[in-house]
């Protein structure tokens, strides 16, 4: 039972370690090196955004499917808004301040309308953001005609996702410092906020009841509509701050490929992280070591040379052993 | 001046008239009784004063002055607050986060943890619960849950308190520690409403009793002055007679059911146990005393290891098993683990009888109303789902759908919780004709006059241990609960 | 009109089919989830421009079966030709198959079908695509050196690529290491992720191929920001971004393939003129290579065209 | 109330309905003709019978993501042992009902393992299927070497999609007898099957009675977890069928395409049709008309000649329709 309890709380930290151990010992010296740890963060911190909003939905017991199709259409928002200050002759800091503006606050309005069709709207979440899914990306693809649309001009815009915080100590095999970047700081902080919300707020409780009874929380007083509401914003905020990751990182946004797929990766991070699809049951911290631990599947299957036909069974191997671990009773 | 009052309040739920312009009033400092069959409209009335349901016509007045509640949140705003029949909790929150769900004590608009534990600590030991603040919910059984939901009531120092059956799954020391606290709000001025079934309670506790009878207002007495036969006569509309049908051949056929050294989680000694045909035997105890765990593991539904006989033939183990065998346990939680709410009560029927590989519809809707007419169930329709049915005749339906199984021996928990006298009279008096017709029928009850009024044996528990086993004479009130509570042995 | 259409942008208007009415032509195509296949979207759509009095109906579908599906609709629907570039070239074939018995005129863009039934195929090279790539980086690595590979979804069009490049360096240059060869997806984001993820493990690899320039944008990233702007990569697909870095002889991109997603647009010139000539299906059965070429510095101007998107 | 109620009964009907006048006003001639409507049924015939089988999944309250990998999957396993029968000189027809019986075992194999996983190894449905579509399209890539196999012999093959009932007074515009083939037949003949197999039979009745709850239906004696492993093979078994009519109708599978987000269709048809996500509600007909109506979007959108960018967000709309019309209380 202790055993057991223990497994169900750890676990997901437990295959994580386990991994990087496998990782580390039989990748060796190429593995255990700062830039590939460094890298880990860097690569998952827009991903690891949007899964820490997606956490609240699914402890809410929503989901949001439309999170893959957001990012490209507030990517495509803001780097048409971007090109369109560059070219009307604003400098270019002002312009990537209202460049993020807009893509943040397109991710939270569009978010909030996604919970309003759902909260007043009356319909299933897994159907209204499935109309998102289709209907986001859709739109971008209209706005950008299908399109890449490139920075006109990216050094501001690349400041973002490219500097951050360097130390001459930590540095690759050429000496160079690693540079610990923006998003990985963006996120750590985020998840810090959000476990505190989640674990200390009124809001947080809220969620938590909400998703685990919603007619006690509606008998307890508790305004249940606003707070389902409120979760689909944060989740269309988070989307919004990690498509101004995705936008700085390579000065352009795809809007047919940006973010696809994202919706499954994020559902499942959050899922393999400890917390209940059913919703009243979640957490931070595991939706954080849940996308380092698929980010860190993804490394390894480059790095010890996995055959690409196979890497779908392997990594579908590892979330299971991983799901095995932490199994409830 | 009435700290609450209603005038002509009207709800109707397709096919039923739920209330049909009641009128009442209550002041502070007053313990007001509510009393009604199953189904009268009892929980709906407190549902629409608690801002939970919204009245199809007439109005509520606080202190004299009309208003409208749009939700919970307004009724608490005007100091009203309800323990709902079912329980509302949050099993992922903690304790103490349930008390003070929707109202957490905050600083800097943060959750003071500290101080909410304590100030929960304080109302559990009001109410006599052991839980502690910072334990999970979902951890606690069905007895403290209903404890810690008396506990948040009183969290919000309301002025009306409405508690609907809160005593329905308490044993006695507890239900005494609940009236103790009630008779300490109405000191300080606090105006209860209570719902029970179990008339004695309200008699010894209320100031007064209102009767409701088919969504309508009937009457209200003086609680000092009326008589059991009284108030069962109003709610009823007729007199009743003795709720505990006469025995007949008790207990006079052959050993039908034999356990032995039988073993489950947690207990602390193996137990014996014997039901011959055409008993009653009853399983006493306090909460807690493992009753429910002892008869989940006979049936097979929990772990549990010893020889189990049904007419001398070994039982497998598993629920399956011994289903084959005629050995069938009606649970105590009919919310969860009894009852598919959802689904309509003609299923629900006939969900553990089956009605072949190829359903039987037919058959299917006839035992639906057939057990309907049986245990006199207040039903619009067997096909609506069970969930549109009072507590009362959900619990009749709980029992239908095993009782069609055709048992051998059968094992009830808490049968007639929830249920109105006139019911209770039909359920005992169903049960005795099973045991005349050589069933075996094992019952937990927390309530002593039943146990008492109906068991031919009665087996006490205490800590998860068998302490000792009464038979006629011996069975008294006294003499259970010094078993139970373990004192003068 | 055996040449290659390219100049008919100066005669719209006589457009007419035989019946008299509108030609209509079907045009099915992938759906635009990765740069390339926007950019053949975005060709397509241009041509409903450029031809006004023809009818022109894109769709796009994401598998093989959903183009099956929207051949057969719009073959219902009554067409005078259809302009195929096959998600697959199995699965999409039955389909065609179905159009051409109700007399529609077929013109097969860039993968082909499995059976010879197209009037037009105008056939795209993937083989010769990476044959030549790895032609140039052998040689300009002076037939050694160690480089890695990024390959697109995994389907048949990504495996003629990599084939073609891997076999050609294997048989001509022995002394050339391909490292790895990993999935970006056609992606540039995935591409920027997994060259980074290379780059630690393999830090003294000289150039990257990758089997198409989206892919080649998103590894470049990496490389600038590992500051490892000495590595030099060859994409290919005729991103009008990596075809002007090549023309301005910038030393990152010393070279690419062209593959450019504008033969939808010839395909669909080619369709209207032919019916317009009068060809009726079953007349021809033509087969054409669309070279492939390596663009240098040198010939980089004849492959811009600064107005796709892609 | 009673109008709410109608709605909620018949919404998905009244959409389908709705959305056909639509387009046989606005398409006038073209729209209503015996072969739109033929191949509204021909066309999503697969994918149909694998909603039919989803929905006995979700009426169970579980969720299966792996049916358009394994659809791959049980394809190529089909394909690849096809062609070896060929090869070793088997005779056509015989090699053909050989690759279907391959289809269709590997199809409820592959289901009941997922069965398997979730129900004895406790993993949450969405996770074990997870696993299942990043690994079953793995295995079909690996064994198909990441390409498309195409039949060396297609004619036996083909008949079971391309052939069927004619009727010589219903004929297209060129008066050839329009085809009713036989997917069609399956389709409507499995969601007869599945139509009485949940509303009357006993294994049906379990199925919702699981689904609706879980702790009561085992307190009743109803074997919950035998009853869940088998939605799973229903639902397998399903693919392995719809494997069949993919291959037959195309002649080839595609490990790399086959079936991509056939999930994601098939779970919104069935919501579509009113069946809950929650589980223990939910009916055969409701999914049958569910997939018609985004069969019928698809096909409108052809004729309607939307652009492709816009494409999304009219689908997204008709469905929120759809969903508005027949939204719960
Ligand atoms: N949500 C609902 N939908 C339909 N009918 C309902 C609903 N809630 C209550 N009813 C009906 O309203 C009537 C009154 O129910 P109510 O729960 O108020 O009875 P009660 O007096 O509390 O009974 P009990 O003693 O069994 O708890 C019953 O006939 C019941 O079937
Ligand atoms: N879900 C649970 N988790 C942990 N402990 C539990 C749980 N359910 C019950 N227990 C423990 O088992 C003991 C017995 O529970 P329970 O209240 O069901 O016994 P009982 O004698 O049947 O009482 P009653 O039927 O009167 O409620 C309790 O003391 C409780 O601590
Ligand atoms: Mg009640
Ligand atoms: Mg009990």
């Amino acid at each position: 039972m202790k055993a057991q309890r223990f497994f169900q709380d750890w676990g997901v930290l437990i295959a994580f370690i386990l991994v990087f151990l496998y990782a580390a010992i039989t990748q060796g010296g190429s593995f255990l090196q700062w830039p590939v740890i460094v890298q880990l963060f860097t690569q998952n911190a827009d991903k690891g955004i949007v899964a820490l909003g997606m956490t609240f939905v699914i402890i809410a017991a929503g989901i949001d499917l439309s999170v893959g199709s957001l990012l490209a259409l507030s990517g495509v928002l803001m780097m048409l808004n971007f090109n369109k200050f560059i070219a009307s002759g604003t400098p270019e800091n002002v312009a990537v301040i209202y460049a993020c503006l807009i893509a943040m606050v397109s991710g939270l309005v569009i978010g909030l309308f996604n919970g309003a069709v759902i909260v007043w709207g009356k319909i299933a979440p897994f159907v209204a953001t499935l109309v998102g899914l289709l209907a986001f990306r859709s739109l971008g693809q209209a706005f950008a005609e299908g399109g890449t649309i490139n920075a006109t001009k990216t050094e501001g815009l690349q400041v973002i996702a490219n500097t951050g915080f360097e130390h001459s100590s930590i540095v690759n095999r050429n000496d160079i410092p690693i540079t610990f970047s923006w998003p990985i700081w963006i996120w750590i902080a985020l998840a810090l906020v959000f476990g505190f919300l989640l674990n200390r707020t009124q809001f947080g409780r809220h969620v938590i009841a909400v998703g685990s009874n919603e007619k006690a929380a509606r008998y307890s007083g508790i305004p249940v509509q606003k707070i389902k509401f409120l979760t689909y914003g944060l989740v269309g905020l988070c989307v919004g701050i990690a498509s101004i990751i995705q936008v700085s990182k390579l000065a352009s946004v795809a809007s047919g490929s940006t973010g696809l797929f994202w919706e499954l990766d994020a559902i499942a991070a959050v899922v393999i992280g400890g917390t209940s699809l059913n919703g009243g049951r979640g957490r931070i911290w595991g939706t954080f070591v849940g996308v380092l631990l698929l980010g860190l599947i993804s490394t390894l299957l480059v790095t010890a040379d996995v055959s690409v036909y196979w890497q779908g069974v392997v990594k579908g191997g590892i979330i299971l052993v991983a799901a095995l671990l932490q199994r409830g009773k | 001046m009435s700290v609450l009052s209603v005038n002509s309040i009207t709800k109707r739920y397709p096919g039923v008239t739920a209330l049909d312009g009641v009128s009442l009033a209550f002041a502070a400092g007053r313990v007001h009784g509510i009393i009604g069959e199953n189904g009268a409209g009892k929980s709906t009335l407190m549902k629409i004063m608690s801002g939970v349901e919204s009245q199809d016509s007439g109005e509520i007045s606080v202190e004299g002055a009309s208003v409208r509640f749009r939700s919970v949140h307004d009724a608490m705003a005007h100091g009203i607050v309800m323990i709902h029949q079912e329980l509302n909790l949050v099993n992922d929150l903690s304790v103490a986060e349930n008390i003070f769900l929707g109202h957490e004590p905050r600083k800097f608009g943060v959750i003071d943890f500290k101080a909410m534990n304590a100030k929960a600590q304080e109302l559990l030991d009001r109410v006599s619960c052991k839980a502690s603040p910072k334990q999970l919910l979902g951890d606690l059984p069905l007895a403290q849950k209903q404890l810690v939901e008396i506990a948040k009531a009183l969290s919000h120092q309301s002025k009306v308190v409405i508690m609907d059956e809160p005593t329905a799954v308490l044993s006695d020391p507890e239900t005494q520690a609940l009236f103790r606290l009630i008779a300490q709000l109405k000191q300080e001025g606090v105006c209860i409403i209570l719902i029970s079934h179990i008339l004695h309670e309200l008699l010894e506790n209320c100031d007064d009793i209102a009767v409701l009878r088919d969504g309508q207002f009937v009457g209200s007495v003086d609680a000092i002055e009326a008589s059991e036969q009284q108030l069962a006569a109003m709610m009823v509309g007729r007199e009743l007679s003795d709720m505990f049908p006469a025995r007949v051949s008790a207990g006079t056929g052959n050993e039908l059911f034999k356990v032995s050294g039988f073993q489950f989680f947690g207990c602390q000694s193996p137990v014996d146990l014997n039901v011959k045909a055409g008993e009653i035997v009853g399983i006493a105890g306090l909460v807690g005393s493992g009753r429910t765990e002892l008869a989940e593991a006979l049936v097979g539904l929990a772990q549990g290891s010893g020889s189990v006989e049904v007419e001398g033939v070994p039982v497998g183990r598993g629920l399956q098993a011994g289903m084959r065998a005629g050995l069938v346990y009606v649970s105590e939680d009919r919310k969860e683990s009894g009852l598919h709410l959802d689904l309509p009560i003609e299923w629900n029927t006939s969900l553990a009888k089956g009605a072949g590989a190829i359903l039987d519809k037919r058959a299917i809707h006839e035992r639906a109303e057939d057990w309907r007419k049986r245990l006199n169930m207040k039903i619009a329709d067997v096909r609506d789902p069970v969930s549109s049915l009072s507590g009362g005749n959900q619990q009749k339906v709980s029992l239908a759908k095993w009782l069609a199984t055709d048992p051998k021996l059968l094992i009830l928990d808490e049968p007639t919780r929830g249920v109105d006298v006139g019911a209770k009279g039909e359920i005992y008096s169903e049960m005795r004709k099973l045991a005349d017709q050589g069933l075996g029928i094992l019952m937990i009850s927390s309530d002593l006059p039943e146990v008492i009024g109906m068991c031919d044996r009665v087996y006490v528990m205490r800590d998860f241990a068998m302490v000792g086993e009464l038979s006629g004479e011996e069975i008294s009130e006294e003499s259970i609960m010094n078993l139970a509570a373990g004192v003068g042995v | 009109p055996a040449d290659n259409g390219g100049e008919t942008t100066g005669e719209p208007g006589t457009t007419a089919s035989t019946s008299g009415e509108k030609l209509r032509i079907g045009v099915s195509i992938p759906a635009g989830d990765h740069g390339w296949t926007g950019g053949v979207v975005w060709w397509a759509e241009q041509m409903k421009e450029e031809f006004p009095n023809a009818e022109i109906i894109v769709q796009t579908a994401t598998d093989g079966s959903e183009q099956f599906n929207k051949i057969e609709t719009m073959t219902t629907q009554g067409l005078d030709g259809l302009v195929v570039l096959s998600f697959e070239p199995g699965p999409v074939t039955p389909a065609v198959e179905k159009a051409k018995k109700e007399g529609v005129y077929i013109v097969s863009v860039d993968r082909g079908l499995t059976k010879p039934i197209a009037d037009v195929w105008m056939r795209g090279d993937n083989k010769v695509f990476g044959e030549k790539a790895a032609e140039f980086m052998g040689e300009k690595l002076g037939g050694t050196g160690k480089i890695i590979c990024l390959q697109g979804v995994i389907c048949d069009v990504n495996s003629d690529r990599v084939n073609g490049f891997e076999d050609t360096m294997k048989a001509k240059f022995p002394g050339v290491q391909i490292m790895a060869s990993e999935v970006a997806n056609w992606n540039r984001e995935e591409a920027y992720k997994v060259t980074q993820t290379l780059l630690t493990k393999y830090p003294d690899v000289q150039a990257i191929w990758a089997a198409d320039d989206d892919m080649a944008m998103g590894a470049e990233q990496a490389l600038k920001e590992a500051k490892m702007t000495n590595v030099w990569l060859v994409g290919g697909g005729g991103m009008k971004d990596v075809v002007k870095r090549v023309m301005d002889g910038d030393a990152q991109f010393p070279a690419t393939v062209t593959y450019s997603p504008q033969m939808i647009a010839d395909g669909i010139r080619r369709c209207i003129q032919d019916l317009e000539a009068g060809k009726k299906s079953g007349d021809t059965q033509m087969d054409e290579v669309i070279p492939v070429e390596i663009v240098l510095p040198g010939n980089a101007k004849d492959y811009y065209y600064p107005d796709s998107i892609y």
